[in-house]
């Protein structure tokens, strides 16, 4: 096996030129393929940043007294997907409504009472966000006796879970097919690769080497160029990272949203799935020429 | 061409009452489409033949070389190579049987991105020898032998043709091989540079290798082997016994 | 001319495996970076049926006769980025309040008065998005006698407009990026055919051919690739989209959005990509070989 | 080694008074890194020489072909072929000066993905004959004449060593060059073809083509050229102009 290695490790800088250009192709491949992964890490995460917005409002009966109400709190709280409850006196509803009615607040002067009622802001947890889900919930809500009515933003709800579900979707596919591009490109490349060296690699069998001597040393070549492409292309990604970011970001006006980087865990697969990868194309390409 | 290897094979045990052959022909053709490089080829070449295979340009010299190692398969006949019936032989068999034969291709074959050294060492590797020290002296010391020791570090496509010719000489020679396998091993030497191979040649069979040349070299003919087979067009036109043709 | 186009031809057909391998690659890379205009097309125009929401509306001072209006109306058309502008009766106003208040509209039942002004809802044009530009009309539309104030969404509109503006630049940037990352791969792959065919190269140097000679075809044969493999990786996507719809399109819930390929016009400047893409490869990579 | 190119063109000019001279060396050496291929070799060959160069393996021999036709560049001296001096020709010049030379390589250099005819006519479609019958006609012509008219479809590999080196052959012939270099033409050939491909040779030197070839076969030597040029581990031995010799 050592064997294997040293000669792999002789035959890759005999052959810079042939493992250059492979290299570059991968390093190239996985930048495009992390690149996307980025992308849509962070645009997951903004739209995340909305849905925080989601909550549903509980209208309580009047007359619900503290003891009632805490009761009532622990019992919503104790449901799947609700992630806080917060209690909104009837007093700090109406002047937020005057807040949001902005200009025409002048139109409530004419009140010389508060109309709200008592209410319970329900916070969903980020993993809950599904609409039907979420008007589950609100139906269960609504039983319980202290509760006179559930209100929640149904239509903007699935609406943005349309977008979100279409984006993710959409992400998923598209991240899927670049992958297999990817990957055949990476096979590709290791193909011509082989190609180039079939003449060698008859010659090395004619002379008595068997099948494991020869396909050895390029599985683990594969294997080095499919690391240092991988290395190199999230090294790749992450300097066009640190060069594009100030254009993006003041322009970005977005205080509440900061773009990351892809998480450690996320480079370290893709330099495991180069490595598969390259290891793989060789694996496949290898047969044809093995036996031709 | 009917007739079954089975049948061959017998035929072979009777012929090696007397002498024991190593490669043996029986009714071979080759075809490559509608042309044939082979046909209805017969022979026997024992252990202790220093053999000759010869003809003129085309004549299917080579083509007899690359069924013994396996470089070609063949249409019809049967062919033998130290006891194994090349039609039945499996796949993982093949590379053991080529360590058993170390061939000179008529072009070289040698691997242009290795080193003189690593183009002979490799025969060692591939044979499963690990110690770097052993490779080492051994390949040195073929080279030497081939008189281009000196150039070990040079890559094929820097030599001159004489020079190529010897490292595939040294490569045939460096695993030992039970049968050498010459494909016009002096065509590109001066006649010093030829006897000195050829001399190197009956040294090896004279250890006790067998040794099969082919060659149009009117100077290898007359110095004579101990069986001396004559293609044309494919086909055989004489096998002559020299050991017997002497004693008439 | 016409004899290097035979003698492209020809090579084309001879060295099959290896312009078959270079046509695989650059089709896949055609399509990575087709599908990836095909989503960002698509996602642009998800966004901007979110924009038409976008508008300003003006209050009227009270008693506004219906000429004046007209004459204002007719006024803010003028404007630079205004689409339309839709007069808003007080009454119009006061009942569509009701039904945003919606369950907290009987605190609306204590007024006997209607309170609010007459409007004007001015549309803003889709080519006008741009947040300053709205603030400047903003304030030019207040600047009228009969106007007597202004608003508009200001804070989700700069919101929004962040989301977009980043959007629009880190997709312009990615596929820029992925972009020059497939020039690269596309260009790498003519170079291993180059390299594979560098003997046959020497050798027809050697008996005498000229540079051009030598030149043409493989120029020729690298804008084939580019063609077919551009071709072929826009079936390829169109095939992989039509395929995927299905799954994107039921669970999408956004009727309001129906997903397209990109333009035509798009495929064919990606095809074009492509064969100037490929020709260039060659072009870099042949000075190499031809001058080694 | 200081003269300067001026200098020999001067020479040159003074020898040509006698015979056209085709071919000049004067005091050319090339080295590789450390070791030298050609030191100080110096000759002329004139319009209507049939040369040999001759020598051992290693000798320089191809290595003088190759500075002909500018497929390697010299160290030092100068070199001058059909009045181009080779050092002061120009990038686009080259293939000019290929076109009048027909090279048979050591090695053959075949295309293998061109068949035997495609090899042969990329010659003359390199030369710019745009006639589809024309390179047809040629090209068949001098396959006959050959002898492997027959495999004008097969591709090199398919083919013995000794049909690869005449389509070689044919190749250098086909573009009816003023000069012919072959570097050890019949190697690979039994002495009936390699006669026949010797008498070719002869026969477009009587038609006024210069031939210059390299062989270490001493048929070829006893037979004789009107020059022949001994080299050993790049040096020169020896000159003899056979006409004079013969004079003696
Ligand atoms: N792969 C092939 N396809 C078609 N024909 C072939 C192939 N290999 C060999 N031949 C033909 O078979 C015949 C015998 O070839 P072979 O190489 O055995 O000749 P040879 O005796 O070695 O000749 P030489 O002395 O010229 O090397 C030749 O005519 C050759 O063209
Ligand atoms: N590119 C190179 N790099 C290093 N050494 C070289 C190179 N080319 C040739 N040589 C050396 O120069 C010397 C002369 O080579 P050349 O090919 O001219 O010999 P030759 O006379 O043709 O021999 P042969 O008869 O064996 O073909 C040889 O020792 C060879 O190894
Ligand atoms: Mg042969
Ligand atoms: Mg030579």
């Amino acid at each position: 096996m050592i064997s294997y290695f040293k000669r792999a490790l002789s035959d890759f800088i005999r052959h810079r030129f042939l493992h250059g250009v492979c290299t570059a192709t991968i390093a190239l491949s996985v930048f495009i393929i992390s690149a996307f992964t980025l992308f849509f890490v962070n645009a997951g995460a903004l739209m995340n940043t909305w849905q925080k917005g989601i909550r549903v409002i509980a209208y309580l009966e009047p007359g619900v007294n503290q003891g009632a109400r805490k009761a009532l709190i622990q019992r919503i709280k104790a449901f799947d997907g609700v992630e806080d409850v917060v209690f909104i006196s009837r007093q700090k509803a109406f002047s937020w409504l005057k807040k949001e009615i902005g200009r025409q607040s002048s139109l409530l002067e004419g009140l010389e009472d508060n109309p709200l009622p008592d209410s319970l802001e329900i916070k969903i947890s980020r993993s809950a966000l599904n609409v039907k889900d979420i008007e589950y919930l609100a139906s269960r809500i609504k039983t319980f006796n202290a509760v006179n009515g559930v209100e929640y933003a149904r239509k903007w709800l699935a609406r943005f879970k349309g977008v979100y579900d279409l984006f993710r979707i959409t992400g998923i596919i598209l991240v899927t097919m670049v992958f297999i591009a990817i990957m055949f490109i990476v096979a590709n490349t290791i193909r011509l690769i082989l190609f180039s060296r079939r003449e060698e690699i008859e010659i090395t069998r004619i002379i008595g080497a068997d099948e494991e001597f020869i396909r050895n040393p390029f599985y683990i070549e594969a294997a080095m160029l499919g690391f240092l492409g991988g290395i190199t292309g999230i090294t790749l990604l992450f300097i066009s990272f640190a060069l594009s970011m100030p254009t993006i970001s003041p322009s970005g006006i977005l205080p509440f949203f900061t773009i990351r980087f892809i998480p450690p865990a996320a480079g370290i697969a893709i330099v495991i799935s180069s490595v598969i990868v390259s290891w793989m194309g060789c694996y496949f390409s290898i047969r044809r020429f093995l036996h031709m | 061409m009917d007739i079954k290897p089975d049948k061959h094979e017998k035929m072979e045990t009777r012929a090696s009452r007397k002498k024991k052959s190593v490669i043996g022909f029986f009714n071979v053709c080759k075809f490559y489409g509608e042309s044939d490089a082979i046909v209805d080829v017969s022979f026997t070449i024992s252990k202790d033949d220093f053999a000759l295979i010869t003809g003129p340009s085309g004549a299917g010299k080579s083509t007899v070389i690359r069924i013994i190692y396996m470089g070609e398969t063949i249409s019809s006949g049967s062919v033998i190579v130290d006891g194994m019936n090349l039609l039945r032989i499996t796949r993982p068999q093949v590379p053991l049987l080529r360590r058993k034969i170390g061939v000179i291709f008529q072009d070289f074959k040698l691997i242009p991105s290795k080193t003189v050294f690593g183009n002979v060492a490799l025969v060692l590797e591939a044979a499963g020898v690990r110690s770097k020290n052993i490779i080492h002296d051994k390949v040195m010391s073929v080279l030497e032998t081939v008189g281009i020791g000196d150039r070990a570090a040079s890559y094929p496509p820097t030599l001159s043709g004489g020079e190529q010719q010897r490292v595939a000489v040294a490569r045939a020679m460096v695993g030992e091989p039970k049968i050498i396998l010459a494909d016009e091993p002096t065509a590109s030497l001066d006649p010093e540079a030829a006897d000195a191979i050829y001399q190197l040649l009956q040294d090896v069979h004279a250890r006790g290798t067998t040794v099969v040349v082919t060659t149009h070299d009117l100077n290898l003919l007359e110095k004579g082997g101990t069986r001396v087979i004559h293609l044309k067009s494919g086909r055989m036109v004489s096998i002559v016994n020299q050991d017997v043709w002497n004693g008439l």
